[in-house]
């Protein structure tokens, strides 16, 4: 095992995971211009990504100097929601992601250490959740309750930490579990939860990492779906960008209103690509197998 | 091996029992309910609504709808469907049931098989150009938004170029003529494949058995392989029924395409992940060493092995394209079980919502179970039951 | 080995050769191909009517198959006979066991056939309303108790071979009797006895008619169902039988209409047929085989539209703006717009304080840009509308309702909307103001006083979420932003569709903005407004009450007598525009699209579209 | 002597991260027909690194710099890849580290064995391999019908001598065995060691033995070669080193382990830790830990000279010949 | 026994009387019969303060498991474990705390036993950590005294480096340093020089032994080494499948071994002069699991001295066959 600095040095050595942080970063300036543009630059009455309309051209607009990306159907700017969701998908994959892999490592850990019933348990209940198809199910829930970003980034991280996450972070604290550390730290005279949280978690804690970084792609992707498929309470997301295209009719005559789906198309790619790729790179840090050099 | 089978059995039925509480009270929470939607019309009295809803059932208590549900799900009854009644719920899925079987087994076994053999391939050559391509037009593909992938493929091999078909699963004007349902023939389908691969299977088996396969030995079994899918294709044939069969496939090309872009990237990358372990592994540095050829290394050491933990993962990318079932089955016109899910789920039909969750948690819990058997045939260590010889 | 691998791939390539040759034989002339997006869910004509009442069952199903006694001709919908011969007597009072009944009698066409080749007669016809009777319409639900009211049916009884005879309980109204008893569907008795009288026995009746397959069903109408290959596609053949081949619907420019046949010297004439004609609609059909191929979506079915693989896509709801400029410019397919039976609107709680006060509603109105939402956001793709009644239902539709606030600039209409609310006693702690010169908001108006001394709280508007409808949801933002300048403390609250539905059923709200779709006949104004519809069920969710408007629309109900009720219906316009119970907004017309190098219809320009008319089957002409 | 095995001033590299780890350097050494070599040395001296090199299965991160090994007169890295790996098994065969992972899980023992003869003699038909293996497993002391076992059913003892079976298949002129029996119990170790021993007898082979434990080198090699950091610090007959170790290094390693024969007695210790092979000490690897270290050590690196016959030592102070150094050999005999 | 004696100091600080473990192997879902593996059977021994008692046997004798009973890592199926008096089966509670400043462990592996994400302060520290003894600057001061006392200089260097910068020599000082850092009376080490390598492995034995002589503890060496054992322990005792086939001091047992599996074990060490020819063992077969064995000598199939005295009757006790020599044989005994 190895010092910070020294995982920056064996991540930095993974061009695939240089390259989506680089993309990671960018995402990250673009979505902060969002407030500043708002507030300094643009009218927000004709900027606004939800509200917003152009009254004077028709729309959908085609990229020209007051619209770098063009207009939406309804003439809002094509940029500016590019912008604005790209804060929201920040939000939702790191919500998401932090809540599935806070709750899974806890549970892992649990389920490891003690074994037995909770280890049944929640194995079970894992194999159950990973028996749903999630879209119908999240359509399903989507009725249920009434599904806003935040709280579909919490239902969609509470599904993946007690689906598959669980069952691999398990495996991982179980193989913590195991080393003779814990038995040193149980001669010391540490009791459960002293075990859990100083020697468990630390340990399991880069394999979460990784796998925070590959649910943020799932979140985004979950998003995008069910906003194509109008089943969320979102008001603007890089996936209801398509979907506004969609239903409009405007996503099939793909040359001609490129504007309208090619930014979100790319945008939803290149950033679910971007966490996963880092998440690759951290791979190679997290798991020395694969390293050896 | 019984035992371990009817261990495993034992564990998917309480499994399964379980599912289906979920599933009947996370649904039984919907909002609405069914008068709303069967009665649409407003001259309809209050009393005739009561009266319906009593016939229904929906009067009693939650926890007796459920028992009753349990009662007739195990005698084969799933209710009846409210978006289309009086129709049985298990008519509307088994109607459904072979075209989602044949499209997906085709696309996971075709992504698995991409996935496989790439992997395979971009291990042994770590760090070579192919394995950067590889791997980036993987994510690329991986992380691609899937309803406007679909789109441009339709656009592009369907639309422009023309060379498969716009949509649907058959083509009608075709089909009015045939002499059977499409399901006959779907069915007729799933049957041969299922032959076929048991027949490939056992086959190998047979011959194989933890001796070396020799390259006459692999020749027999390809020729018996293929004498059994020619045998199929002539039973077809004598029947009428390739051509029918042939524009089903030609249907399917398009969307398996789509699903195996989609996600041989997740099994191709876990296949090299696990294969670069195995390459550090003593046995395949021992083939090597042996001096055996590179190729006989790669395939029989480090890929055999390395194909064990991504068994697991067919199974889950079969779940994965189950949830993402619905996409493709509403992109390419493919009416399959994601479709009746969706659209049931929309409709507050929840007979039959209940009923495809059901039904799609079986097929995945079965799934489950083949894999668990494959890889226990795959793997020899796992025991089923009984200690380890003693030393001599 | 590897001699075997590849001689299988051969083999294979072989085959797939072998395969295509014969897919390339299978082409066939004198197919009507249309696209629809989602699989019947039955043909059996008892469900398709009854709980499966889906716009695709009927597509698929009777509107291609059946005939009523009437119908209405496209494209004016004209009430004329189908398999009457001509208009139904008088309703007549009739004493008969101590009751009083109304009765009519309706004389059928002689030379209409069943497509297995027998006469359709009284029997049938008799027997189309009394077993539904027996079985309870209500009961089958759906379109039944519509069509057969069992509270004015008493029976249909036999006159002769070829008349039968209505008898009613009471005076009927135009919706009941003409728009509803007179066109039911007619069922052949000879197939539908034996099912029915089973399905008496059975515990369930109505379970075991509606899970009946109707193999082998007789009907009178112009296709007969072919095959159902679920999932892909639906075909119809031609019934050999059909009489009608050759009716000729005429139109003349002075209102009169006529129907005749040469071939039977069937004929019927409605007003007085001179002048210039304007349309004449000869009825086929002219195809061969109807072909409805199931696409799941739209870019699917555009895509086949474009390709040629389908003539036209039949759809309720149309298509989406953004195809029409695609389809424009592709060959020979043509684009088609319509208007539509139905409106957007926004409606108040009015059991709440103080949404029931009339001139706050009033405000709200005047408040509403439709003009500037659908020329300017919508760019034509929507038009503005004031009436409950729609402008394209011509002959129902009042011109001259009050129409808030139209023509006015944004400050015109803040100032018309304080002066409104000043009225009915409300007050600001600071007051809107605007500059009617530059027509600017100066300030915004701030903390609204309720003609009760408090200060109005601020209350939920419940609009569609973007993802179900993004159109609705940018428009219930800018009402809301235009509600908030004068100081209305409006908060925009997406909600999911089934929610907003679940709400206006249990009245939980405070306003939200929905739509609706119509029938013809606009009996509507009884069911979204008259108090009866108030409670839970009841269609009046805003839960208008007003004695006066009760009283008149219950006439109106009542009324027999085609320009009677016309007047009544313009006034009972005049009255919800003034009270608004309703917010009527706005509504999109249909657009629809066909290929012209395939399919010659005799008019396009039609109330709600081909479509309506089930993609005019039996009328339109292919090409080659 | 008839040379089977000479490694001429072999020095190899591996790249990685932290720079060049400089595993063997300037490593010369011969090995006769039928003779045994022992290497011992610690952890991460060289020893595998060299075994490897033999057999031309070095990392990709490896880098020769220079030195030449010849295997029955043929330069091993001069050889085309494709040759050599026809060759590789037939002349030179390997005991591996961990029996337990050099056997492949899911075959059966008998098919790895079967697979390298049919490989290595195309002109065998199977049931000749079977023949053989099932001969070579009654060499080695399996019942034969383990064959068509798999490896998890073997215990660690039969699958050391299934591969021990497996390194004979071929008859090879050379096998290493590289730590054979470290994992193993003592008893077994013993039975083990004897068997191998026997064989070489019997087929008059040669014999690399790999080990940290100088017991066990001591009691099979006649021949033996000590390693410390990637330098052959001294080689010469075993009865030799043993008696008359003259390298520091030696004498410590022998000195450092108590016994079970004799009296009781006190442990000479090594100070320190073997050193990074990144950046290794100048001069005389050892020199920071060696009692008897002068200046000179520190800077130039001892060559190695022949301080008997066949007997060389790279270092400058080499302990004196038996006449004057008796009171220093630490094993007493019994 | 000549060991017990009421005299407090010479009291022996562990008192083990038939400690047993069985362990569960191969249950299944629809399995009915199980199988126990007896891992310890039925094994009883004292330790003297200040002695160091060497456990010696091969891979699987049971030997580490019965450390780990002695720490109450494991809990033992049967048998009592007195440590100073105090039944470690019923400790729970404040207790527990005062046990584990009483009792502490070495492991074998230093690579392992040391938390990857700790530094060397924090591991070092952690029994003072958790059983709350004094303020952080005692700590420091302990933990710094600990790491002189065990060759790690200068002590504060080493505070904040994590166990990857270390050498393996180094970390097997810091995991003695963890152990000794409450001040234990008690020591169960568990081959804590096996994996080290040889030039290493004499500092760390010979830092145990200082030690244990420094502080006055008692050991319980476990150890598959017998020269090893030898080196460093007071007696010896024999492990066979989870009995004690024969204890004695270490010389006795070394010189004269009397239980012919020890006679094997000793003649099976490699000795590290060439010129010596050993005897080959005197043993058949191979080790097999002690799963639901017969109740009889678990050493009479391999024994060459076996007779059917040996497979009739019940197991052989531990018997005094000289003073202070104890053997389980039927015939050494018999004799």
């Amino acid at each position: 095992m190895r010092s910070l600095a020294q995982h920056w040095a064996i991540f930095r050595e993974s061009r695939i995971g240089i390259a989506g942080l680089v993309v990671i970063v960018c995402f990250g300036v673009f979505g902060m211009m969002w407030p500043l543009m708002f507030r300094n630059v643009w009218d927000p009455n004709v900027y606004h990504p939800v509200v917003g309309f152009d009254p004077t051209m028709m729309h959908p607009a085609a990229p020209c100097r007051g619209h770098l990306l063009g207009t939406d159907p309804i003439g809002r700017d094509i940029l500016a929601q590019l912008m604005f969701s790209t804060g929201r998908e920040f939000l939702l994959g790191v919500l998401s992601a932090m809540i599935s892999v806070v709750v899974g490592t806890f549970i892992g850990a649990m389920a490891a250490y003690y074994g037995g019933f909770t280890d049944a348990f929640f194995m079970r209940l894992a194999d159950i959740v990973m028996l749903f198809p999630f879209v119908p199910l999240l359509v399903v829930v989507g009725s249920l309750v009434r599904l806003d970003m935040f709280s579909f980034a919490i239902i969609l991280g509470f599904l993946e930490a007690f689906g598959g996450i669980t069952i691999i972070l398990k495996a991982q604290a179980l193989q913590v579990k195991v080393r003779p550390y814990i038995d040193a730290a149980k001669v010391a005279g540490g009791d459960d939860l002293h075990i859990i949280r100083s020697h468990i978690i630390p340990n399991v804690l880069p394999l979460s990492f990784l796998y925070m970084m590959f649910n943020v792609t799932a979140a985004i992707l979950s998003e995008a779906t069910l906003s194509f498929f109008g089943v969320l309470n979102i008001d603007m997301s890089w996936g209801m960008m398509i979907h506004t295209a969609e239903t409009a009719g405007y996503l099939f005559d793909y040359g001609r209103y490129w504007w309208l789906w090619l930014p979100s198309g790319l945008a939803i790619t290149l950033f679910c690509a971007a966490f996963y790729m880092v998440g690759r790179g951290l791979d190679e840090v997290v798991n020395p197998r694969l390293r050896k050099r | 091996m019984r035992r371990y089978v009817l261990g495993r059995v034992g564990q998917l039925v309480i499994t399964l029992f379980i599912y289906i509480a979920l599933v009947y009270f996370l649904l039984q929470a919907m909002p609405g309910d069914i008068s709303m939607i069967y009665l649409q019309n407003p001259r309809i009295p209050q009393a005739a609504r009561e009266e319906l809803k009593k016939q229904l059932g929906l009067d009693q208590p939650p926890i007796v709808q459920f028992l009753s549900y349990i009662r007739n799900f195990f005698t084969g009854n799933l209710g009846v469907s409210f978006s289309q009644y009086p129709r049985p719920v298990w008519d509307i899925l088994l109607e459904r049931l072979p075209r989602t079987l044949v499209l997906f087994i085709t696309a996971n076994a075709l992504s698995f098989y991409v996935g496989f053999m790439l992997g395979r391939v971009i291990a042994w050559r770590r760090g070579a150009t192919v394995d950067h391509a590889a791997t980036v037009v993987g994510i690329a593909f991986w992380t691609a938004f899937y309803p406007l992938l679909s789109l441009i493929l339709i656009w592009l091999f369907a639309y422009t170029l023309k060379w498969l078909p716009l949509n649907q699963f058959i083509e009608p004007s075709l089909w009015v003529y045939a002499p059977w349902p499409s399901n006959t023939v779907f069915g007729y389908m799933v049957f041969g494949i299922a032959v076929i691969s048991i027949a490939v299977f056992a086959i190998l088996w047979s011959l194989g058995r933890g001796q070396r396969k020799t390259g006459r030995k692999i020749g027999l079994a390809w020729a018996l392989s293929a004498g059994v899918f020619a045998a199929g294709l002539g039973v077809a044939a004598s029947a009428g029924m390739l051509v029918y069969m042939w524009d089903i496939v030609r249907h399917m090309v398009l969307p398996v395409v789509t699903l195996t872009l989609i996600n041989f990237a997740g099994t191709m990358l876990l296949m090299r992940d696990s294969m670069l372990e195995t390459v550090e592994e003593d046995y395949v540095m021992a083939a090597r060493a042996k001096g055996l050829p590179d190729a006989v290394v790669r395939d029989r050491y480090a890929a055999r092995n390395a194909l064990l933990p991504t068994v697991t993962s067919l199974v889950l990318s079969l779940a994965a394209s189950m949830s993402g079932g619905l996409v493709t089955e509403t992109m390419f016109s493919w009416p399959g079980l994601g479709q009746v899910l969706f659209r049931s789920a929309l409709a507050n039909d929840y007979p039959l919502a209940t009923g495809a969750l059901v039904f799609t948690g079986i097929f995945l819990l079965i799934a489950h179970f083949v894999a668990d058997m494959l890889y226990a045939a795959l793997d020899p260590r796992i025991s089923y039951g009984g200690e380890p010889v003693a030393e001599g | 080995m590897k001699v075997v691998r590849y001689s299988m791939t051969v083999l294979l390539f072989v085959a797939v050769v072998f395969c295509m040759g014969i897919i390339g034989q299978a082409a066939a002339g004198g197919v009507y191909e249309m696209a629809i997006f989602e699989d019947p869910t039955t043909v059996n004509v008892w469900a398709a009517l009854g709980p499966d009442a889906t716009v695709w069952n009927s597509f698929v199903g009777y509107q291609q198959s059946y005939i009523g006694l009437y119908g209405n001709a496209a494209p004016d919908y004209v009430f004329c006979p189908q398999a009457a011969s001509g208009m139904p007597s008088r309703l007549v009072e009739e004493k008969m066991d101590n009751k009083t009944y109304y009765t009519s009698v309706v004389n059928i066409r002689k030379e209409l056939r069943w497509s297995d080749g027998k006469p359709m007669t009284a029997d049938d016809v008799v027997f189309s309303y009394m077993a539904p009777l027996a079985l309870d319409p209500n009961k089958l639900g759906g379109n039944w108790p519509g069509n057969i009211d069992p509270e004015i049916l008493a029976k249909v009884e036999k006159a002769g071979d070829y008349s039968v005879k209505f008898y009613l309980t009471e005076l009927p109204g135009l919706a009941q009797w003409q728009y509803g008893m007179l066109q039911a569907l007619i069922l052949p008795k000879a197939y539908w006895d034996p099912v029915v009288s089973k399905a008496l026995k059975a515990a369930d009746p109505i379970k075991e008619l509606l899970a009946h397959d109707p193999k082998g069903e007789p009907v009178a109408g112009p296709w007969m169902m072919e095959r159902w290959e679920k999932g892909a596609f639906v075909t119809h053949t031609r019934n050999p039988y059909y009489a009608m081949t050759g009716d000729t619907n005429t139109f003349y420019k002075n209102g009169a209409f006529v129907t005749e046949n040469k071939k039977t010297g069937f004929r019927y004439i409605l007003g007085n047929p001179i002048g210039d004609i304007k349309l004449a609609v000869t009825e086929g059909p002219y195809a061969n085989r109807l072909m409805f191929r199931i696409l799941q979506n739209q870019n699917a079915a555009v895509l086949s539209l474009i390709s040629g693989e389908v003539d036209f896509i039949l759809n309720s709801l149309g298509l989406q703006r953004g195809f029409q400029d695609q389809l424009k410019k592709a060959a020979s397919v043509e684009v088609v717009e319509n208007n539509v039976n139905g409106f957007r609107y926004m409606a108040f709680n009015l059991t709440k304080y103080p949404f029931n006060i009339k001139e706050f509603r009033q405000a709200v109105s005047v408040l509403i840009d439709r003009e500037y939402i659908c020329e300017r956001v919508l760019q034509g793709v929507a038009f503005p509308q004031y009436s409950v009644v729609p402008p394209g239902n011509a002959y129902w539709f009042n011109p001259n309702v009050p129409m808030w606030g139209k023509g006015f600039t944004r400050s015109q209409k803040i100032t018309e909307a304080v002066r409104l609310l000043k009225s009915a006693g409300f007050s600001w702690e600071v007051e809107p103001q605007v500059d009617l010169a530059k027509d600017r908001v100066l300030r915004r108006g701030r903390g609204l006083i309720m003609p009760n001394g408090k200060k109005m709280p601020s209350f939920e508007f419940n609009v569609m979420t973007a993802g179900y409808d993004p159109l609705r949801y940018t428009f219930g933002l800018n009402i809301a932003t235009w509600m908030q300048e004068v100081g209305i403390p409006v908060e925009v609250v997406p909600t999911e569709f089934n929610v907003v539905i679940s709400k206006t059923d249990e009245r939980d709200f405070d306003c939200f903005m929905l739509g609706w779709s119509l029938g013809l006949y606009p009996d509507h104004m009884y069911w979204f407004f008259h108090s009866s519809q108030c409670p839970a069920g009841g269609f009046n969710y805003e839960m208008y009450s007003n004695p006066d408007f009760d009283k008149m629309v219950e006439e109106f109900l009542r009324e027999a007598d085609m320009e009677t009720a016309r007047r009544m219906a313009f006034r009972l316009q005049e009255i919800l525009a003034d009270e608004l119970p309703y917010i009527v907004i706005f509504d999109t017309p249909l657009i629809e699209a066909y290929r012209s190098d395939r399919l010659a219809f005799p008019y396009t320009k039609t109330l709600s579209g081909i479509q309506y008319s089930g993609g005019m089957t039996s009328t339109v002409k292919l090409k080659n | 002597m008839d040379a089977l095995l000479k490694v001429e001033n072999f020095t190899m590299h591996y790249r990685t991260t932290a720079g060049h780890v400089k595993a063997v350097d300037d490593v010369t050494f011969s090995l006769a027909r039928g003779q045994s070599l022992g290497l011992v040395g610690e952890s991460g001296c060289g020893k595998t690194s060299i075994a490897m090199s033999i057999m031309r299965l070095l990392p990709y991160n490896s880098e020769i710099k220079s030195g030449r090994v010849f295997l029955g007169g043929q330069d091993v890295y001069s050889m085309r890849e494709e040759d050599f790996r026809k060759l590789r098994w037939k002349e030179v065969a390997m005991i591996f580290q961990a029996a337990m992972n050099a056997l492949n899980p899911v075959y059966t023992v008998g098919s790895q064995i079967t697979e390298v003869i049919l490989e290595h003699e195309p002109a065998a038909s199977e049931r000749d391999a079977r023949e053989r293996v099932a001969e070579l497993f009654c060499t080695v002391g399996i019942p034969e019908e383990r064959m068509d076992h798999y490896p998890h059913e073997y215990s660690g003892g039969m699958k050391q001598r299934a591969v021990i079976a497996m390194a004979l298949a071929c008859s090879p002129s050379l096998i290493i065995a590289d730590e054979p029996t470290t994992a193993l119990d003592v008893i077994v170790q013993d039975k083990i060691l004897r068997e191998m021993e026997e064989i070489r007898r019997k087929t008059d082979m040669s014999m690399i033995y790999i080990s940290h434990d100088i017991s066990v080198i001591a009691e099979v090699s006649d021949v033996v070669g000590v390693m410390y950091a990637g330098k052959l610090v001294e080689i010469g007959p075993a009865d030799d080193i043993f008696k008359r170790p003259r390298h520091p290094y030696t004498y410590g390693l022998m000195n450092a382990y108590p016994s079970i024969l004799g009296e009781k007695r006190d442990l000479a210790t090594i100070p320190g830790e073997p050193p990074n092979l990144v950046f290794p000490p100048e001069g005389c690897r050892f020199h920071p830990r060696c009692d008897w270290a002068t200046d000179e050590c520190g800077t130039v690196e001892p060559p190695a000279r022949y301080v008997g016959p066949n007997h060389s030592v790279a270092c400058y102070n080499p302990f004196p010949a038996p006449s004057s150094g008796g009171d220093r050999i630490g094993v007493a005999t019994a | 026994m000549a060991l017990l004696q009421p005299d407090k100091a010479c009291e022996p600080i562990v008192v083990v009387r038939g400690l047993t473990k069985h362990f569960l192997v191969g249950r299944g879902f629809f399995r009915k019969e199980r199988a126990w593996l007896h891992a310890v059977d039925d094994v009883s021994f004292e330790i003297a303060r200040g002695e160091v008692l060497g456990l010696v046997g091969e891979s699987g004798c049971g030997k580490t498991t019965t450390g780990r009973m002695l720490v109450k890592l494991t809990d033992p199926t049967a048998g009592c474990i007195l440590i100073d008096n105090e039944d470690v089966a019923a400790i729970g509670g404040q207790g527990m705390r005062e046990f584990r400043q009483t009792v502490q462990m070495i492991f074998q592996d230093p690579y392992e036993s040391l938390d990857p994400r700790m530094t060397v302060f924090d591991i070092i520290s952690e029994p003072l950590n958790v059983n709350h003894i004094g303020t952080l600057v005692n700590r420091e001061e302990r933990v710094a005294y600990m790491l002189s006392r065990v060759g790690i200089t200068p002590p504060d260097m080493f505070f904040f480096r994590f166990p990857h910068e270390l050498s393996g020599g180094q970390r097997q000082r810091v995991a003695i340093a963890r152990a000794l850092v409450v001040n234990p009376k008690f020591i169960v080490a568990d081959e804590p020089t096996s994996m080290l390598d040889v030039s290493i492995r004499t500092g760390v034995m010979k830092l145990l032994a200082e030690l244990q002589e420094d502080f006055g503890m008692s050991y319980l060496y476990i150890t598959h080494d017998l020269a090893v054992a030898r080196y460093l322990c007071d007696r010896i005792a024999v492990m066979y499948l989870g009995k004690i086939v024969e204890m004695a001091g270490a010389e006795e047992v070394i010189k004269n071994p009397l239980h012919p599996y020890t006679q094997a074990l000793i003649s099976a060490v490699p000795l590290p002069d060439p010129a010596i020819r050993r005897d080959v063992p005197n043993i058949r077969g191979g080790v097999s699991k002690p799963i639901d064995p017969p109740p009889i000598c678990r050493f009479h199939p391999r024994c060459p001295a076996a007779r059917s005295i040996c497979s009739d009757r019940d197991y052989p006790d531990l018997a005094e066959v000289s003073p202070g020599h104890l053997v389980a044989c039927h015939i050494l005994v018999a004799r």
